[in-house]
């Protein structure tokens, strides 16, 4: 029975946008219907997962060189269980959010299950090149997504995106190439054996492999294409983008350095990328810091908040494998309210410059309240998941003497509060009369409470950590 | 014939570097264009007559028309090479060697690979019988593998739907039907033997070079033509039948592996009676949808419609 | 012998391929480009042709067929465009 | 083996020239056929890897080429999609 | 050597030399619709030649027929890319960069 339930996590969610597809209207209930099914199949997954081994679907019979396999372990099921939290939130989210857009909510009923069911294919996959197609297939459906705020407003953004994702997936798919012809075998559980040591085009592929998986995942040399799609894209895809998109590639990178990479790469490779993480904390936060557009300074507090999930790497004990892995989760639960909060005031204001912010405290305290209380996991105060994650990552970096590390945890945090505080300064400021701009409606319940409940979620993720982590497990092949 | 290789090998090389160092945008579309013709003919040098079917249709054929129709469309003089940036000198030094580097360390790479084991092609060789085709890249793509075809179907699918929100309103009488009668014509005459190849392609699939993607394409190309002749057009109505036939393929891939499970056991499988029938039957309606999704590709419209004459 | 002459042929089309790549990057105009591409594309249907023979792969010649619609199609693409959007 | 494959140099330098036009170009076009110059260059190189079992080649990377190629001509027809409309937004019709 | 080889060979040879008229032709002659001229002949005679050449080679009426076929979709194929080429040149007499507005 278990075996099933990968496959169903893929397919109940793909034949559900075909047939939003082929009906040709939006129908916003039948994805609550799948995003309901969806996070009780997850459930049943990890309870399944949490008591024994890896639930493993050989697709097509075919044994193992040959066939692709699902498999769903700890840090899947973790990702599986984020994806379908979220999904539940931003479907509901959706509803009123498209409800006044007949033609671009049924392309969003359509594409979000596809997408869906990719971040789950991803999240599932034991194979190399099945990554590959299911990374272009999350990318794929990611960008129209960004599309349906109105082409005209967002086609640079999404031509940006679309070429750096391309090129992402290429220079891993020639990775892949590298890989195969050493190994003959695309699995990822052969692989680490299959791999002959001393070549020179193991630790090449391995580059080319994490290289391309950075790209799509806009680590810092190549995050430029980030902040325009997130900050210009609805604030449900926002959410989605920010919290999960993104998060799939260094997800891959993670399964991948702890499995087959894992005899290809060497300690100075963790220290560049934890190098790059500790770049991309301190220029995104400054760079959140500095900017004039609420989802701009949201979609920059991405940016950083992805390079703490780097900082595992040059580390690489089980402390900051559960650490890298706990923030993936709470920062993905806190950004999707902070973009759905965001997407509130927009909704609101009609704009998001922070200078319009001003005055905004009383019609939307409570997406105030969902921005203020996600604001205290992305600082990393505690009780927050945010908190357990960097508190994992600092006793890590005590744990194999990288202190270093440790200062740029507290710089992140403080740069982290002031890009929060500021905009909550912003909000709480008496609005000038003369200034007070036309508003739209005020959004309903169902859009403000959805962001505050998974704020209050990211809070709680510090005190639920335990059963999490326990479903995690130890780092994969670690010896700590 | 080494010599044929070498030959080949240094076009390419020649085209490659046309294609990025061109001083207008057209000159390096159509370095581009030749570039896929070459570069199928390598790929029939190199056994793989297969791919190069389908580079010659998808790789140089359709996406050279749609370049083609692009840069038409584009202001007159955009994509010039550009004036310099200050820094630009240097920076264009240093990506030069690093490129250079790394063409060097990727040549000795795949020179080092060309011994090695291949676990997975030998057990897909060694399992072919029980594939239901004679032609192992389909029993791969159908069988084997079946998963990322039936994934990359989704991509299709989706990219379909992110060209078709780009849209622009349709204009009637703004259709430029070729000023003589000659194309269409000889489209009229042409298109029996086209389709007819086409859905030969889709079928030789299971026991010679062809496939669904390959016959699809021939398939879309042919669209393509009557598309360019003014004999078919995009309209802005999408209807129900079409949308079916675009996710026919993937709807029936999936539903064929999610109802046989009982049978087999597995997702994707299939039971040994049925195999060869159920490959036939995916095989035509994966051609269908990726014919009709490559040419509303090519259109940019959700629906298609005859022009009155 | 027949194989010599193939091979002779194959070689003698692979080298006027690339001199009409002289085509391709002088211009002047931009049908002069198309023509080239028009050329390259006969000559990968002889080439084609030629090896079908020489590797004994009769599928080769669908793939002539495949180039031939091809070759045709980015003529008429470059000429019309897909005019009917605007 | 005596010497290097051509075909080996043809792939590694495809990607190179692509990684170089992906680096120095500006328009959106060029910087789309230079993606789908590296996207040649790799299927070009597993094309050349399929050639190394004795008994025919290896049809899993012919299927991962196919796929590969399928895969990148729908992203490259979106993204000129994404170009003409950029190239002319004004003319409205945001739906 | 049989005789269908020697007269196969010599078709193509003959086929070949049309080729070389013909990529000479495009690179030798001043004007487009010259060039147009020197590039039918390859087209239609020298891949003439050529395929009834292939074609005894082939010693199969099914490949013959379909060789026959390329030919004359190749025949139909250039008429038509180069006339419709012809027109456009004639039209626009525009010179490289820039597509027309």
């Amino acid at each position: 029975m278990t075996e099933a339930l990968p496959v169903l996590l893929v397919f109940v969610p793909f034949l559900a946008g075909l047939g939003q597809f082929v009906l040709g209207r939006a129908a916003p209930w039948c994805q609550q219907f799948v995003s309901g099914l969806n996070l009780i199949l997850v459930l049943l997954l990890s309870s399944a997962v949490v008591h024994g081994d890896p639930v493993i679907a050989d697709l097509g019979g075919w044994g193992e060189p040959l066939a692709i396999h699902l498999q769903a372990d700890g840090l899947a099921a973790l990702m599986l269980l984020l994806t379908a939290v979220l999904a539940v939130a931003v479907s509901l989210y959706a509803i009123p959010a498209f409800r006044d857009e007949p033609r671009p909510a049924w392309r969003f009923w359509t594409l979000w299950p596809l997408l869906l069911a990719s971040l789950n294919a991803l999240f599932l996959s034991r194979d190399l090149f099945n990554l590959y197609v299911t990374l272009e297939l999350v990318t794929l459906g990611a960008i129209p997504l960004v599309l349906l705020a109105g082409p005209n407003k967002t086609v640079d953004a999404a031509l940006r995106y679309l070429l750096f994702a391309l090129l992402g997936s290429l220079v891993y798919l020639a990775g892949v190439a590298l890989i195969y012809a050493q190994a003959g075998t695309l699995d990822l559980a052969l692989l680490p054996a299959a791999l002959p040591e001393g070549t020179l085009s193991g630790p090449l592929a391995a580059a080319l492999i994490i290289t391309g998986v950075l790209i799509k995942g806009a680590i810092l040399p190549f995050h430029i294409w980030l902040p325009a799609a997130h900050g210009n894209a609805p604030a449900a895809v926002s959410a989605i983008l920010s919290a999960l998109v993104v998060k799939a590639a260094i997800y891959l990178l993670l399964r991948l350095w702890t499995g087959p990479l894992e005899p290809l790469v060497s300690n100075d490779a963790g220290q560049l990328l934890g190098a790059l993480g500790a770049t991309a904390i301190l220029f995104g936060s400054w760079q959140a810091f500095r900017q004039s557009r609420l989802k701009l300074v949201v979609a920059y507090s991405t940016v950083a908040q992805l390079g703490y999930m780097l900082l595992f790497f040059p580390m690489a004990v089980t402390a900051a494998w559960q650490g890298a892995v706990y923030h993936g989760l709470a920062h993905g639960i806190a950004k999707a309210a902070l973009f759905l909060a965001a997407g509130n005031i927009l909704y609101y204001l009609g704009q998001d410059r922070l200078e319009a912010l001003r005055g905004i405290d009383r019609p939307l305290a409570v997406s105030l309240l969902a921005f203020g209380l996600a604001g205290v996991s992305i600082m990393g105060l505690p009780p927050s998941g945010g908190f357990t994650a960097k508190w994992l990552l600092l006793s890590a970096s005590l744990q194999t003497g990288q202190w270093w590390w440790t200062t740029v945890l507290i710089a992140g945090g403080l740069l982290a509060a002031g890009y929060i505080f500021r905009v909550l300064r912003l909000a709480f400021l008496q609005a000038d009369d003369a200034t007070a701009p036309h508003h739209g409606p005020v959004p309903g319940p169902l859009m403000a409470w959805t962001a505050t409940a998974l704020a209050l979620l990211a809070l709680a993720l510090g005190l639920i950590s335990a059963p999490l982590l326990d479903l995690l497990g130890e780092m994969p092949g670690g010896t700590s | 014939m080494t010599l044929l290789d070498g030959l080949l090998a240094l076009l390419l090389l020649l085209l490659a570097g046309r294609c990025v160092t061109a001083a207008s945008l057209l000159q390096a579309i159509v370095a581009f264009i030749v570039l896929g013709l070459l570069l199928a003919l390598s790929w029939v040098r190199l056994e793989a007559p297969d791919l190069a079917l389908a580079e010659a249709a998808i790789g140089a054929g359709l996406l050279g028309v749609l370049l083609l129709g692009t840069w038409r469309r584009l202001p007159a003089g955009s994509g010039e090479q550009e004036t310099p940036w200050p820094w630009q000198g240097s920076a264009q030094a240093i990506a030069a060697l690093g490129c250079v580097a790394l063409a060097v360390v990727l040549a000795l790479a795949l020179h080092e690979t060309t011994l090695g084991p291949a676990a997975a092609g030998t057990a897909a060789l060694a399992q072919l019988e029980a594939a239901g085709v004679d032609q192992p890249v389909t029993a791969v793509l159908l069988n084997f593998r079946a998963y990322d075809t039936l994934l990359e179907m989704g991509v299709l699918l989706m990219t379909l739907i992110g060209t078709l929100m780009l849209r622009r309103p349709l204009q009637d009488g703004a259709l430029a039907a070729p000023a003589t009668p000659l194309p269409q014509s000889l489209a009229r005459l042409f298109l029996p033997p086209i389709l007819l190849s086409g859905l030969y392609l889709v079928w030789a699939g299971a026991y010679s070079p062809g496939g669904a993607f390959q016959g699809g394409a021939v398939l879309a190309g042919a669209g393509v033509m009557l598309a360019l002749t003014g004999l078919l057009r995009g309209s802005t109505r999408d209807d129900l039948p079409l949308r079916c036939l675009l996710v026919l393929g993937a709807a029936l891939f999936t539903l064929s592996g999610v109802l046989l499970i009982p049978l087999t056991g597995h997702f994707m499988a299939y039971p040994d009676d049925l195999v060869t029938p159920l490959m036939v039957l995916i095989e035509f309606s994966l051609a269908i949808s990726i014919a009709l999704s490559l040419m509303m590709l090519f259109t940019g419209t959700p629906g298609l419609c005859r022009t009155r004459p | 012998m027949i194989v010599l002459v193939l091979d002779v042929a194959c070689l003698v089309l692979i080298l006027l391929l690339g001199l009409g790549l002289i085509r391709v990057i002088a211009g002047p105009a931009a049908a002069d480009r198309i023509l080239a591409i028009q050329l390259s594309g006969t000559t990968t249907v002889g080439l084609l042709l030629l090896l079908a023979i020489r590797l004994e792969q009769p599928a080769l010649i669908h793939a002539a067929l495949v180039f031939v619609l091809f070759a045709a199609l980015l003529a008429l693409g470059f000429v019309y465009g897909t005019e009917h959007e605007r | 083996m005596t010497g290097f494959d051509p075909f080996a140099l043809a792939a590694a330098g495809l990607i190179a020239f692509g990684l170089y036009g992906f680096c120095v170009c500006g328009h959106p076009l060029r910087r789309l056929l230079a993606i789908n110059l590296v996207g040649n260059g790799v299927f070009l190189a597993l094309i050349l890897i399929a050639r190394r079992l004795p008994d025919g080649p290896d049809p899993v990377p012919h299927a991962m080429v196919l796929t590969g190629i399928v895969i990148a001509v729908s992203a490259t027809a979106f993204g000129l999609a994404l170009i003409r409309r950029q190239a002319r937004p004004e003319d409205g019709g945001n739906d | 050597m049989s005789l269908t080889s020697v007269i196969a060979s010599l078709l193509i040879a003959i086929g070949t030399g049309f080729y070389l008229a013909g990529t000479v032709g495009l690179l030798r002659f001043p004007d487009i619709h010259s060039r147009l001229h020197a590039l039918t002949k390859a087209d239609n005679t020298g891949l003439g030649f050529l395929a009834i050449g292939v074609a005894l080679l082939s010693g199969s009426l099914r490949l013959a027929v379909l060789i026959a076929l390329v030919w004359l979709l190749a025949l139909v194929a250039a008429s038509v890319a180069c006339h419709v080429i012809a027109r456009y040149a004639l039209d626009k007499r525009n010179t490289d960069p820039g597509p027309p507005a």
